[in-house]
């Protein structure tokens, strides 16, 4: 194929489709219990190196208590999909420059070290600026193309942006005509993480999941990983799977593992169940300015706690929680 | 009546949108400006944030371009490839984004400041959906404050298209012909670009702003499209919805 | 690019991006309301020569009413879309070689002429062995691919079927090398319809549509078709959608008009409503068996009815509706 | 005991089919084969179905391959694109064909008769799912009637990829690497194919049949495999479920 153009960053995971079926060829699709612990499916399924990627938008519909545990086990060298990635890039981060080693290593950038209306987070800067993170550029959409590439079985697929900016130069896409109507078209390889995870709101115990609200790439990442991680809200009954298999979203042989963990996203918002904790994420970026400030927070919050049930209790517990559902169906500020 | 700069952008941002058209919107002022034009004179606006809510009736300013709000009471809930691919069929008309950093030619920067990539002096998000919205709506708006660093000669990182290098250089470059940037609002004037060179031009200047104030306050040549215009201050109706529906905690308007 | 093998089939409709952003540009955003009766709607939005193509899967979830009204008021010269095309294609093949000129011209084809274990069409193999249809072959999927393609507002995407078959010598497809890792692809030209019709169970009034059961190729067919006819059982409140957004698969902005339809599927199967006649399915393949029964059978059925409700009347009625109602939810064979 | 052809036919493909796994079927003996096996000893075997069923608990023998039984308490009810895709991405491991014809390189035909193809001498439905589920699925398997006009030395229309010309085809033409056809089960015998030359060759014939009877019944030079194997009979058990709780009916087996 004729390339008219070619971005010069890094590919970081390999597009080809051929190795990807060699590895789907071995993955489990009997109906088998998948339900873990947070802390046993990040040791079994994330290791040193590994690409990873994160569902939801950043801080909407996020699987905290994985990104936590990552950072928890001092995973090292990873690599991160980085789309619309704002509160848990935040957490990613944290296991960078600050004496646990290195996190992150290689990371394909959308949307990173913003918190969006939040404003910009302090930490997450000085790793980017430090340069000891390898970067390679794309947007929202792009991102979102390269893992529905993969979703797809496919190499790459076509998209109409990037083209003609230097995102495109800094990215590892390609630009290619088509050939049927000579239209110039960005060629964007795709992507199959090692290893994603992503929070839902309702799972049966073999990975068959529900969700409400919008949906992000969310669908398109559970098809395109070689191992996915399901933290969800509440485990059901794999009866009520059967009972109407219109809303099932992400089935069971996409699953490695399903955790239950109520109130996952906090701080970050859960549609139709509680509003992201504005105030905890406002003292993480406050927290964030000074090194030794943040340390210290961290060990409060993340490095000394036991699991995301503690997190959860020492942010407010259960009248916090309450006060956030509140919120989020507008009953009440909740203040 | 008394208002600030901030109102005065969003309402002119506002008046921008037609009503039955759609419009792509992020946090912050161009929701503000989407909510207000469809409680002014386009209740048909559909409204639709790239995570995936489309026509959402917001009940308070969503934080996120993804939280619950953004598909409150929608018409549909779906991913961001769906709200991206009915850009890039051409179905969206309206695109609002800012930026570190604009060029003449409507080119943003939101990606960093300096000169080694790997190694910036600032870094800043990067795209988010702003390529893609850039690349695949039909009419680029951009809001932003006005000074000399921010209007700039070169930006130091293309991280989103307006015209590129001029005219003809979006289809050249395989950018769907008929789109590009349209009109930048900002707290000294309203701008759009010259049919043919493709530069920014200034379209109108706000009450008590001067032209020199405005050519001052930006890097790079400026055109001026004469008769010059005099921004519509806020009117008595627009000011109150802002300031009593749209954004009564003063979160955008206080800025 | 390069080229490395092309197919000899025609292409029926321009799969340029960016012609069919001209035409999307022109399309109504706002919402109005758009509901009117099938007869209106086809002859407002369905034009002798143009392309059309038709949702759900052959006898399953089909908009027969849109199908009939085709032939009744003998829209000519059609281009179609045959993915597993059964009872719908043999419906519009009533157009042709009876004396109504020819309302099929050109065909797409993945499934045709055959009603799956049915058997097949005598009628439809006269129709496309007659030599008055052009045809161009495609398979289920890569047919699903192009209005994918077309639904992502592109001019083709790779799929990894057809290589190597007389089908994709038949077909307009080329094969093309991924520019990332030389595999050999299938390049799969868009499909933007002229105009299309799909049944749903639920819609309100401006075109936001929900279904249950399997979408088959519609939700990318429904944003794929420059316009787009909705007939659905149950016309519902607006207020409905806007108080369950998740659940709505097609937005009001694809649709161009909107039918309330009960039983509209029939005779073919509606999900969680009523099971496929396969008496009168039975009863129509035999009728076709000889041209003057048929044509006796067609004045009988669909020629001489003024509408889709004495279409019904004439097949039995609400008595025989409910037995088909029983079969579906396996209450009672229904006989 | 007794069983006819068909029953036959149907207990040697539901042996096939390997417990944990994922087979794409479609309506007929397939997808009798795919309950069977399910009911013997493969209780966990995952079936699809190309119009968006995933693993459904068949309640009676589907009567399309879209129709409300394909997805009876099933697990998922998604779209064509999203089960062909499984495919794609290799999670599939075996699908069930038929065709009008077949070569010895297992190439299928189902789309017509003659040679001229736009006006041909008997039209058949065209690929339907199959191309793509032979393209995309890693074993091929084949139910068949066994005689000289179905198993041709060269197919009229090559619809469904077998092999193709034989050794290295299917991956010059681009298809996965390590997929192909796997098993045909006919009403004489049960074949394979020859490691290195890809032709199809006789595994085992059927009680009563004897190897003259397949070598003539084939309208192409056909290998066997030694020692030839004799088709183990159904089983008591096999009947009885296959009567009574897949084809009560006897749609398929009656046939």
């Amino acid at each position: 194929m004729d390339i008219l153009s070619r971005g010069d960053g890094p590919l970081f995971v390999d597009p080809s489709a051929n190795h990807a079926r060699q590895f789907f060829s071995t993955k489990a699709r009997a109906l088998v219990d998948k339900v873990t612990t947070v802390a046993e499916a990040v040791r079994d399924l994330v290791h040193d190196g590994d690409y990873l990627a994160i569902g939801g938008f950043g801080c909407d519909r996020i699987p905290t208590a994985v990104t936590h545990e990552i950072v928890r086990q001092r995973k090292q060298n990873l690599g991160f999909a980085g789309h619309t990635a704002t509160h848990d890039f935040q957490i990613l981060c944290a296991g960078n420059l600050l004496g646990r080693g290195q996190t992150l290593a290689r990371v394909d950038i959308a949307y990173v070290v913003g918190l969006e209306a939040r404003g910009l987070s302090p930490h997450a800067r000085r790793v980017m600026e430090s340069g000891e993170v390898v970067c390679t550029e794309w947007s929202n959409y792009t991102l979102a193309v390269r893992l529905k590439a993969a979703a797809m079985g496919l190499p790459f697929l076509p998209a109409r942006s990037l083209l003609g900016t230097d995102s495109f130069r800094r990215s590892a896409a390609q630009v290619i005509a088509c050939p049927f109507t000579g239209e110039r078209l960005a060629a964007i390889p795709a992507l199959y993480p090692d290893v994603a995870a992503i929070h839902v709101h309702e799972a049966d115990r073999y990975g068959n999941c529900r969700l409400r609200g919008t949906s992000v790439a969310d669908l398109d990442l559970a098809r395109a990983a070689r191992k996915l991680i399901i933290t969800c809200e509440r485990l059901i009954p794999h009866e009520e799977i059967r009972q109407d298999p219109t809303r099932t979203v992400i089935p069971f042989f996409c699953v490695d593992a399903v955790c239950e963990v109520p109130y996952g996203s906090y701080p970050g918002n859960m549609p139709y169940e509680y509003f992201s904790d504005e105030e905890h994420l406002r003292r993480w970026l406050e927290a964030e300015r000074e090194p030794e400030t943040y340390q210290r927070f961290l060990d409060d919050y993340l490095f000394g706690v036991k699991d995301f049930a503690e997190y959860l209790h020492r942010c407010g517990g259960l009248p916090r929680l309450q006060q956030l559902r509140q919120q989020e169906f507008l009953l009440h500020r909740g203040r | 009546m008394n208002y600030n700069a901030m109102e005065l952008m969003i309402c002119c941002a506002a008046r921008l949108l037609e009503n039955g058209r759609t419009v792509a919107v992020g946090t912050g002022v161009p929701c503000a400006a989407a909510m207000l034009a469809q409680r002014t004179h386009a209740p048909d606006l559909v409204i639709l944030f790239e995570a995936g809510g489309v026509a959402p009736q917001l009940p308070t300013m969503p934080i996120s371009v993804g939280d619950s709000r953004t598909f409150h009471r929608a018409v549909m809930a779906t991913s961001m490839a769906d709200i991206m691919e009915a850009c890039q069929r051409g179905m969206i008309d309206y695109t609002f984004l800012g930026g570190a950093q604009i060029d003449a030619y409507g080119n943003l920067n939101s990606t960093l400041i300096g000169n080694d990539y790997q190694k910036p002096k600032v870094r800043f998000p990067g795209s988010g959906g702003a390529n893609d919205l850039a690349s695949l709506c039909w009419r680029i708006l951009v809001v932003t404050n006005h000074d000399p660093r921010r209007f700039v000669e070169k930006v130091d990182f293309l991280t989103t298209p307006g015209y590129l290098t001029g005219p003809g250089a979006r289809e050249a470059a395989g950018l769907p012909p008929g789109t590009g940037p349209y009109r930048v609002i900002t707290d000294l004037a309203v701008l759009g670009y010259h049919e043919q060179s493709c530069r920014m031009e200034i379209l109108s200047l706000h009450p008590g702003v001067t032209r020199e104030q405005v050519l001052k306050a930006t890097g790079f040549a400026l055109g001026v499209r004469e008769p010059l215009e005099l921004t519509s201050s806020p009117t008595a109706t627009e000011l109150r919805i802002l300031r009593e529906e749209v954004d009564p905690h003063r979160y955008i308007i206080g800025r």
